[in-house]
């Protein structure tokens, strides 16, 4: 047992900083520091550049273009990423269509896509929700019918994030009739440009419009565009949810949050001295923060059995609620730290190019549209309550 | 002892109920939402004739002489639609200073035109910096004659672009955070020197800074006494925070009732939401916080009006921790249970979520007022 | 709306006042303000003393000795009880096995049975829980088969308070054969001497020492101790959980708790000062009082809705789970309040007479126990789960 | 970066689990309760035997020269069964003191002997009326000749009645809570001038207040440094944290087992209270607190040896915050969902609810730690 870096992890750490440092666009490091609004160019331009360097995909095997790298550098690059101001990158690509089909696809379908995932030239969106399949992914509908050599799709998918950047989508879709409810899924790509595909936004209520809708009208898709067999998707999609998940904490992100909450908390007055020095908003920063640490080291002594040798488990649902609990309490603190500054909503401020002088501090504005929309935190991919279900199933065995 | 309303009283919730009920669906608060003002006149003038702007207005000046329990009562009802209308800004803070604290002649000058809905007024009691402070006050009127010329900015005035007169604070004696010093100025909104910025909240009302440049007011534009304003801020703001508690039980009631009726519906692994254990016990646990907060609301409703400022303050406080705690719990729970649905902007539970965080800001949140309730 | 006692219960309250005053025994308020434990005695003399003042009974009908108070003045007597230092009136007798003869009973019944409830002559106990049916009465075992005139009865009974002080037990016995699990139920009243009954002590962890268990062995039961039909228990137990309730706040008690809460925590030092001025634990003495505010105003919207008319209903589950978590929370914080003196353990210190010095602060010795033995207070009576189990079900049609 | 156990680690996990599972069953517990001690003495003799006595003690004095990992590891194998032994007293408290503070010639003396279980200590450093400040010493110690006379009260001083030797924190200059001052002195435990008044504690172990009057000690009974023992107290408590949060581990871990266990087997309303999803999620969450815990215990285990003593009290502290919330949390949930059963003094669940509870106790609770963590 030992908490301190080894040379060689030392080594590798200040060469991923080094890399940050000399390659991340300042103006991409601002908005990601300030909370501002990402587009598709700042997200692209910045994954470009790590593709170049090829760390797009460290967790890939080599011969895809994986790093080859132990769990804990893995662990490390992540937590680099996020404290140097790097956006996250875009996980349908990297993190679930690709290692779907490094699994199961043919070997065309890797020729095909897996390169232009890693150069970042294909955007990818996950079509599995569907406005009467939320939680209950069998109950979809989709279907995709065999007309010769091709599927006609129809159905709906819904919170489709990033639906209208995207290249491609993957879906689960029905192909098998009349079979068990989990049977007869399958997993089809489809690409975004294909006739028949309607893009419907769905504005969030913290003024966001990152998610949509996408309908399927008799939208039709070569057979080849399917991965495994057909009704192998329920399996597929099990095998991503046991996929390698231990950045799903967001430990390296919240830490950062944790020093913007302080900076802020030091900025702003409360009885004529500084709100980071009264002792009730201290200790409840605290709190956060020693949640933090026990998560952070939970994290850690997962991925130190990973690099011992031990599989991935369903314990990442634990580190899923408690990380995007602990996300959310981080973004209430930087709601209440100003005050009624809170307030004022100035949509144009969050997107970059503002030439106005901002209402108030100018960290402010924000700060309500984010406490706002993370709360889809505990509920997309899996809902926390989704989560709790399958600890309790998987490892009580309740 | 008697914790129930009284038979006007309930005529008025009912009364209420029943016309927001069919004049103010979701529509027509989301059309408000993409105003300049964020309400419709139209709208202020039939709460004018219903009677509802003069609830705290003593009749002689042309109101019905109502008590904090009738205000919460139309809070509540207001709650539960999101009514976006300058209530608080103009019938509960503006009409509150003046009943308090102006003159006779003032009383009948400002009264009689806010009951008819033909005078917008706003408080301007907040600075950049103030935090929640009352007393903390860095705008200045320097006397000048016999009148007064006030210089600084106020921060967040509720509904300021539509108000037509202003009530400003500003120090006329004593340090930055003395509590001796303050006077409340009655200023025109289109008086010189008087600039505003206007913007929209994160929950659809509107606010704005509010800058005062060498402002110059007459003798009889000071409301009650010179260097003595401190107590009639706190007794309106004590009033304000009863009032919005009410409306976030409101709020925290129609939530809980689109989300039961949402469980009751939605269906997922083959059996409605409601039947699952986990979420039933949530529920439950949102009726209480509900429950509870409506007591607290009522309650409050009731002491402020105590003589006794202390225990006004005592009672006022708790209610507004208790609703803070209550309605950021709700709120989440609303949205979280809604799933997916809770996050868009197109079903009123997001617009809830938001004014209730939002009321949770206002006047005070919980830490604040548990520590005024602590006395620390 | 008048949160101010009108001039008639102010005479009332001030009249109940005095009668505490002049005539609770000043060993009994010690006891109850020092949290020591009570024994037989301590409460039947005190029963005693209300007995004769016609207050043993508020709740009752006049007729057969109730004193037709309203809810209002019901709920201020309960207060003042509380508030007063005067033992807990035990419930077995008075709230329910009287209101149960005097719904279901015989005259026969009444005339037996309620003048020595009144009086405090006959202890009651309860036998409702079984080994294998704690929240799930219908799965009582305990069986009463006819023999001649009399009943034998069988089983075993648990949880039972007070078991050893009773003269008589009302319990919930199988009459019928093969019926559904809620038919056949029967509500029989039994002699505590009669042969055939076994008593055993069930020590709590506290240290404790009031519950039992209650075993019968064919016991012999006159039938005309049945209370209203055979198979109509189940009627009965549910009449007695829709029974007025809205003392089960224990509002009151919380109240005088937290001034002791405050005593204490005035006397106690914390970095060279009264732990109450610490600005951590104030807030937090702080957060508890107003929930227990938030409780008593809901308590009486209750109590006056109950006074215009209303019927009491399920929101009695409400009080009985936030009541007791907030019972629970003032425990915790009395323990917290002495530090290191939690520790120390002094079972004689808990009784009366105990002439040795106290180790560390007099006012320490009873504050673990008590904790740990308030942690039933969500236990008994129908656990909180149950209570929003039948919230759910029976407010919000779940 | 690794946060697994090694090879001698685990062997010793796995052995002290299988060793204390044979033969220290809960009925050995209980047996245990009701002797004058609390503990017996042959199965001290045994822990020497296994080599657990020495864990703590250089190689050069008799032990094995073993860090804080493996004491976590013994502390944690302790919780699970409820170990009634004074290892915290001695082996933790005493040794660490002597270990970083006594001189050599003292350590010859006391160390091999705790390694072979034939010495026991006591670590005399809280008073009544110091609450939790370590600084916070008023018992006295006055320059007599070459050595020291010692009056004042000690409180709650663990295993008291079973120690051979003391270790006793005195003041030898400054104020009643100045940091500076305070000397550390071996007395024996038949010294004279030194009462003991012995006590069980609510969690079944011993503890004693011990008052010293006019206790004469030599020169050679001063541990360490002169008005230095401040820094020693510190560290040596930091380090019984440490343990102390494994031990809690230790309990939740049990706990969360045989919960766990009684749900699957208990029927109610037909089925096992397992299939109950409110339950379910409740042991998710009595799950989750104690593997964080677990994290935060040995995340202590190896920081309560950092040399800067800033960030091992920071990470000391956040380890007991974390350790009393889990704690609370699971040992009330461990009760509530027993039912009735959990009540009782027979099942072990009150037995390590108590436990628990008194560990938040120990050495500060969750708002002293807190406080130290977040630098107030």
């Amino acid at each position: 047992m030992d908490l301190t870096l080894s040379p060689h992890e030392l080594a590798f750490q200040s060469e991923v900083r080094a890399f940050i440092r000399d390659n991340l666009p300042a103006d991409i490091k601002r908005k990601v520091e300030d909370g501002l609004r990402l587009v598709k160019d700042d997200m692209v331009r910045w994954q470009k550049l790590l593709g170049v360097r090829g760390w797009m995909a460290p967790h890939w095997p080599e011969k895809y273009g994986g790093t080859g790298w132990s769990p804990v550098e893995r662990y490390l690059f992540e937590e680099e990423l996020a404290l140097g101001g790097c956006p996250r990158v875009a996980p349908f690509g990297i993190n679930m269509v690709g290692p779907v089909i490094i699994e199961f696809g043919s070997e065309a379908h890797k020729r095909r896509f897996l390169p232009r995932i890693l150069s970042s030239d294909d955007w990818w969106c996950q079509g599995y929700s569907e406005p009467e399949a939320g939680s209950d992914l069998a109950a979809l509908k989709t279907r995709a019918e065999t007309d010769g050599d091709d599927y006609l799709v129809n159905g709906v998918k819904t919170w489709t994030t990033f639906a209208h950047y995207a290249d491609w989508i993957f879906c689960l879709v029905r192909t098998g009739s009349k079979a068990k409810k989990q049977e007869g899924i399958s997993f089809l790509l489809i690409d975004m440009r294909a006739d028949g595909i309607v893009i419907r936004p769905i504005r969030t209520f913290d003024g966001g419009d990152e998610i949509n809708e996408v309908s399927f009208t008799d939208v039709r898709v070569p057979k080849d565009n399917l991965i495994g067999r057909e009704g192998q998707g329920w399996t597929i999609a099990k095998f991503l949810l046991g996929y390698e998940r231990t950045g799903i904490a967001g430990v390296a992100r919240s830490k950062k949050q944790m020093q913007r909450l302080r900076t802020i908390a030091a900025r702003e007055m409360c009885g004529g001295r500084p709100l980071i020095e009264d002792p009730k908003f201290r200790d409840k920063v605290a709190a956060v923060e020693i949640e933090l640490m026990a998560l952070e080291y939970t994290n850690l002594r997962i991925v130190s059995a990973e690099n011992a040798g031990q599989a991935p488990g369903p314990e990442s649902s634990l580190l899923k609620f408690r990380g995007t609990e602990i996300q959310q309490a981080i973004t209430e603190l930087l709601l209440e730290a100003v005050g009624y500054y809170a307030l004022p909503y100035a949509p144009d401020a969050l997107a970059d190019g503002w030439n106005e002088s901002p209402i108030g501090p100018e960290y402010a504005a924000p700060l309500a549209p984010h406490y706002f929309n993370w709360r889809k935190a505990s509920i997309y991919a899996g809902t926390n309550e989704i989560q709790k279900n399958i600890i309790a199933k998987m490892i009580l065995e309740m | 002892m008697d914790f129930t309303l009284n038979d006007e009283q309930r005529l008025l919730q009912e009364s209420a109920e029943r016309y927001l009920a069919k004049e103010y669906p979701f529509a027509v608060r989301r059309r408000l939402l993409a105003t300049d003002l964020g309400f419709n006149r139209e709208t202020w003038k039939a709460f004018a004739d219903l009677g509802w702007l003069g609830i705290g207005i003593p009749e002689e000046f042309g109101g019905i002489g109502g008590s904090g329990v009738e205000t919460a009562v139309l809070m509540e009802a207001f709650g539960a639609v999101l009514v976006g209308e300058p209530y608080l800004a103009t019938c509960v803070l503006g009409v509150g200073v003046v009943r308090l604290a102006s003159s006779p002649v003032q009383k009948k000058v400002l009264l009689p035109k806010v009951a008819t809905g033909d005078l917008l007024l706003a408080f301007a009691f907040a600075e950049p910096g103030s935090r929640y402070e009352l007393s903390r006050v860095a705008t200045r009127a320097r006397k000048n004659g016999s009148g007064f010329v006030l210089d600084g900015r106020k921060a967040v005035v509720f509904d300021a672009a539509a108000a037509d007169t202003f009530i400003v604070a500003a120090r006329t004696a004593g340090g930055v955070a003395d509590s001796d010093g303050i006077t409340l100025f009655l200023v025109e909104a289109d008086a010189k020197g008087l600039t505003r910025r206007d913007y929209p909240t994160v929950d659809g009302r509107r606010a704005s800074e509010v800058t005062l440049k060498g402002v110059a007011v007459d003798a009889d534009a000071i409301v009650g006494a010179v260097d003595s304003g401190l107590p009639v801020i706190e007794w309106v703001i004590d009033h304000a925070i009863a009032a919005v508690t009410a409306e976030a039980v409101g709020i925290m009631s129609a939530l809980n009732r689109q989300t039961l009726e949402y469980l009751k519906t939605r269906r997922q692994f083959g059996r409605p939401l409601a039947n699952f254990q986990v979420l039933q016990h949530r529920m439950v646990d949102m009726f209480a916080a509900c429950e509870l907060s409506k007591s607290m609301a009522y309650m409050a409703a009731v002491r402020a009006g105590d003589r006794d400022a202390d225990s006004r303050a005592k009672a006022v406080s708790a209610a507004k921790v208790q609703i803070g705690k209550a309605g950021r719990f709700v709120g989440q729970q609303a949205v979280q249970l809604h799933g997916g649905m809770g996050m868009t902007d197109e079903l009123p539970v997001g617009h809830y979520f938001k004014r209730l965080t939002m009321i949770d800001t206002l006047f005070g949140d919980v830490d604040f007022h548990l520590r005024r309730f602590a006395g620390g």
